[in-house]
């Protein structure tokens, strides 16, 4: 099993999701987290702009068989992407076990 | 003796006055309870700048256009000149039973209200400019000129039956909603709450904001309704907040009711929104109604505004906060129920009611219509599509609502 | 003269009604200020349906169970027939220094108090329905019997050395206090509250929310204890405002001291309960104090609320937000400083005193357990664990408070 | 009817109490909502115990010091004596126009503001037992001491021309502002705030809450400056009232466009500081000035307070909320005002402000310095610096303002 | 080293705690998430249902030696375990070294 | 590549941040988490002293190619320590694969 874990804008969230479930897949987990990276955002405070590179942004992480990483990679590339720049990454590490903790069941099982 | 009876009549009005300038306060936190918190900066921004400019324009032309002065009497429009020239005898009780310091202040206080209520109907969608340039111009010309009609001795108030309207369900609370309604339908819906034919909740950021919001309206209200009484008057100003009161309570009642038995479930933004429908629907008959008069008032007004809600979702018309249920619905029904109970009671004031709410609701959407048709004909009324998805405090502020909130340990 | 009289005291009757009505938005701030985020709805829809409840039933029958008339002067019981029937010179100075409207207006807001001060203390689990029965029949009955012992003429007020209670110290906030002791005994505490023999720490919320809510108490109180003269007095109501705010200050700095000396840490909560403290505790003998005896019994109110926050821990009474050690502690502390301090002073009246602290305790205590053992008998009070666990704006509500909250960056 | 005159002034003196005790909330909210949620239990807490602390000194010397009574005419310092002893005659119309009572708790709650003013500027980074210190000396010997060259009759109202301040922009605003200046530059700035010649922001937690404040020290500023009529005349009082609300409403506008020239954004927290900058300018004039002298005033002050807020950055002094430029600019501004605008406007009148202006800020920036530096001498009034990062809330009080705080769904 | 990411209710969380506790594990990191899965909220606003399959839930990161990864676990099912859909997944992944901050000891002696 | 997760005091990020950025770390993603360790806190609330053990930090993740882990974590090491219990942890894993969304780039070209 591989963990997908894409660092999105917050604002393309629910496309993501969509397409998502229309692949199928109906499970992940999702927070927000703040991204420094090549994005800047004019904010002014009482007259001080700051540009910050801390961009609020929402991780999600997807654990799936490693027959369905590509095609999971691939509707969050496309479904994710604006062009411009700040539209996130895409890390894949191995998951060595998974459990559903409701009944114990392992692996691909604890999957869905 | 005269001189002390005016001063105690101009101290009521005078407190009336503070009671209705928190009302801002509660339009701005209830509006921004029941958005969502991207938007935030955006309405809180909204309120303030509108409660000064409507007190501005007020100051200007405003007050000149609503009451011009028995000269325009039975009038369609009337203009007694530019500012508020105050004379010496302006002071006294020459005047009435306040000054016409009093009297002006009170009347800009109102007058600021009817933009605010559309505000909390275009919110987290409308552009800022295109907003401020429709407020002005309603505020300083649609709502003196229409408020002229009844309160400024114009037509409405010579009809032989006259049309009747104490506090404003119609003058103030529909001709907010009248614009409101073609404001969002002239908008669209928000990104996200009309989609494959259903309707989906885009929940508020927060209900205690919201609540209190609803709280200060209520308190302000004792000065709406209770102020316009325009006198210190005992019997008359001590009714018409007993009337005020219950209406509300029964408002919250049946709004919690109804909804219960709709949906199944204790749903507070109802109740709240139940206690407004109340507060609305009393507001034309306040010192017309007995206790049992009120109670039935605000039953039906909570009642309508839940029906109200589903009502305009169905209509995929999208009022976030639930404006135009509260002030037009609820508004219409005040003005009507003037008729049907209470003092004045009959056929003739039915009439008479439905000709003021038909010929104001008029006007009201035609100015709107050309209003903010016009702005968005020449430059658009909405922000773009991405501003609204990442919010209009980022986007149209560049400030945040809560940029620094810590909430250390879960 | 006696009409302008009339007219100026009903102003300020009409006044301390907004400033009571006020409070209600003060108890909501604070409770759910106090208590978790996941029970916030909840807390607020309690709170805004207790006080339509509230004036509803104070106006079927509180009113007339409260102020039964001189007829029942010296009774345990009176009742003046449904409704608040009003005539004509019901709203004229035969009446009295206000209107009936007024006067009536006045105790209806004070009388869904009572049911508030319950509110807080069984937060976070008890079942709405019953909460809601219970609050209908003590509001509806309850609060109006006792109220009447003393301040509708009954037994208390006619004892030789009557029972004194201006504002309602013992009248009010016991009568809720006494009410949210029996009930938080009945449910049992939070779950986590109290474990293998030691206390938890189970904070509030919001911080700036509670710190609203004492300020607007403090604010309602100017009416609360200044309404209670009955009229404009000067000399009367200027005292009365005076020994409020000093027993609140001195409240809030004993509060401080005694939480600091014996906690050392400077605690915010603590602070606002000692306002609080201060206020409940100078209640009963308002009108009585000089400016050393409100400090007096502000100082001891604040040191009284500090350990009776500690002594219900000690009893494994889970009070979430100090209702008690605030409103029935407190509130028993002022009533006896009336025989204490000022102007009443002496063995009789601390004997007087006693005898309506009392009785009145025991009659809501015995009435709380009926009402509120039999809702417990018949289908429950609390919510399942697993309800209370997740929240109960989530499991009774289906709604979250801060369902939209952002803050973007961290 | 001398009676009843008596009463009603009273009852609009008590009215202006509770306005002007509701602004120690607005201020409350107004910093809490500007400064980082990691010190919100911090700048409550300040708010909460100086509010508790100005009303007992004040009590015990303050009113002795302000108001020392006609044998102190024209001088420079006065005292009456230990505490507030109220004669018989004291709450009739022989006092004046209010009972002593009245006058005692209308200045005692004005008497506060000074040093809440400060409690701003210093948040996020100075030491509680200091601040206490200072604040206890500041609000019990400087304000009432320098009052009382004014307000108490002493030599800056013997002048020949006497120097003019109605409702305090110099002898509230001012004095509270010095304090505050000389504060934040022996304090330095907050961690983060100056770095390597440029300015960063440092966004303050929670705009709603700042909203809330600045609406609620609007509707205070209705007491502040008509209750500084010290008696209901309608005529000065609804006068006092226009002017308030217009100066309001210009400062709003013209913070607004001011900043949003100079700015390109929408910047809500200028837009209400420009509401507080137009209360604090028109508050040495209110019943001095016109219409459009009110707005002009207004104008000019929500100018001055963008201007001022940049010129405290390029100077290095960090005041987180404002206070300097809103307090001590637009309160300079005001009184110098009431030179050139309005009733009073004349050369002469603009030395005699002049003189006040220095005399005032000299007495008041020396004793800020002796004590404030003292304090920093003797055991340093600056929180570690850890300790300042973690947030005063963790780190001196060992509590959060949200500890439970959920937004269960994103 | 392995990482135990456990993603459970959070109504479960302090039951959790002390098991973990009881089992010796005293050193983890959580935070709140939502959860996309089986389980299914009701959820109302202004009359509108809103079934959402977003669900507030808590991970806890739990870093150990290979040797006491089955324990962990075995309590995690446990103590999280409500029998319900919801209860939530365990994911096992490999850490390949692992730091403390305070005194740069590494792997092994950093976990405690 | 691999990715670094630092769990540091809240407090110390500022200094954090600027001591990556000299280093050429301009990416990073991060959010607050609380932490469970040796560190305790004293909080009090209402007269109820509650020691707790769980502290507010916040996790900085930082996926770098495999050649640069060294100096990031030496970094890292340095600037948010305090020397007091509680500085935090850092944990190194491995990452398989990364993708920039804006236009599919992968792996080290993704990282930037
Ligand atoms: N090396 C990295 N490690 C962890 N997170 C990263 C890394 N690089 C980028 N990110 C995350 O991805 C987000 C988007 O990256 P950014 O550089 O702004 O845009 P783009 O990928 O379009 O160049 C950042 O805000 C950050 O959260
Ligand atoms: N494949 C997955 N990847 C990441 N998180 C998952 C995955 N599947 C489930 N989860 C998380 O586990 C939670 C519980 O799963 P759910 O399907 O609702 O219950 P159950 O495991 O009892 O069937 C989800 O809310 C989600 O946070
Ligand atoms: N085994 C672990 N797994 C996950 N997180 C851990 C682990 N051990 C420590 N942490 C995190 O590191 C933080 C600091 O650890 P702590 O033990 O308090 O200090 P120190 O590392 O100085 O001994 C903890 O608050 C927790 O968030």
């Amino acid at each position: 099993m591989k963990k997908i874990e894409a660092i999105i804008r917050k604002s393309k969230y629910d496309e993501v999701k969509e397409a998502l479930h229309a692949k199928g897949v109906d499970f992940f987990t999702y927070w927000d987290v703040s991204g420094i990276g090549n994005e800047e955002s004019g904010l002014t405070y009482r007259g001080i702009k700051y540009s910050t590179y801390d961009i609020a942004r929402r991780v999600l992480s997807i654990v799936v068989e490693d027959s369905k990483v590509d095609s999971v990679v691939e509707t969050l590339l496309s479904s994710a992407r604006t062009g411009e720049v700040g539209d996130g990454k895409i890390f894949i590490s191995n998951i060595e076990k998974a459990y559903r903790v409701r009944n114990s069941d392992v692996d691909g099982g604890a999957l869905s | 003796m005269e001189v002390l009876n005016f001063t105690v009549n101009n101290l009521w009005m005078m407190i009336s006055i503070f009671l209705v300038f928190i009302m801002h306060l509660g339009f701005a936190c209830l509006e921004s309870g029941m958005t969502r918190g991207k938007n935030t900066v955006n309405i809180l921004f909204k309120n303030v700048i509108i409660l000064a400019i409507g007190l501005l324009t007020y100051t200007i032309l405003g007050f000149s256009l609503m009451y011009p002065g028995e000269a325009f009497a039975g009038d369609w429009f009337g203009f007694a000149g530019f500012g508020v020239p105050v004379a010496d005898a302006d002071v006294t009780p020459e005047y009435g039973d306040m000054t016409k310091w009093t009297d002006f202040l009170f009347q800009a206080m109102f007058a600021a209200t009817a933009a605010t209520i559309v505000s909390g109907a275009v919110a987290e969608r409308i552009k800022l400019w295109p907003f401020f340039i429709f407020s002005i111009l309603y505020v300083a010309f649609i709502y003196p000129i229409v408020g002229m009609w009844k309160w400024g001795g114009g037509w409405l108030h010579t009809l032989d039956t006259p049309f009747y309207d104490f506090a404003g369900s119609t003058l103030v609370h529909s001709v907010g909603g009248w614009a409101a309604l073609v404001a969002i339908f002239l908008l669209g819906s928000r990104i996200g709450k009309y989609k494959d034919g259903k309707t989906f909740a885009i929940a508020g950021h927060n209900m205690p904001l919201a609540t209190i919001g609803v709280f200060l309206l209520w308190f302000g209200w004792f000065g709406f309704n209770g102020g316009s009484v325009l006198s210190a008057d005992p019997a008359g100003v001590s009714k018409v907040l007993v009337t005020t009161c219950l209406a509300a309570a029964a408002g919250t009642v049946s709004a919690f009711l109804v909804s219960y038995i709709m949906y199944k479930n204790f749903d507070l933004s109802m109740a709240l929104n139940g206690i407004l429908a109340g507060l609305v629907g009393i507001t034309a008959g306040a010192d017309q109604m007995g206790i049992l008069d009120s109670i039935w008032i605000g039953l039906v007004a909570g009642a309508i505004v839940v029906f109200g809600i589903a009502l305009l979702d169905k209509l995929k018309l999208d009022d976030p906060v639930g404006a135009i249920p509260v002030h037009l619905f609820c508004g219409i029904w005040g003005t009507l129920a003037v008729g049907i109970f209470g003092d004045l009671a009959g056929g003739k004031q039915i009439v008479s009611q439905l000709v003021g709410i038909a010929t104001i609701g008029g006007i009201c959407v035609v100015a709107s219509f050309i209003i903010i048709g016009g702005l968005k004909a020449l430059g658009g009324i909405r922000v773009p599509e991405e501003e609204e998805l990442v919010g209009l405090d980022r986007s149209e502020h560049g400030m945040l609502a809560y940029p620094d909130f810590r909430m250390d340990d879960h």
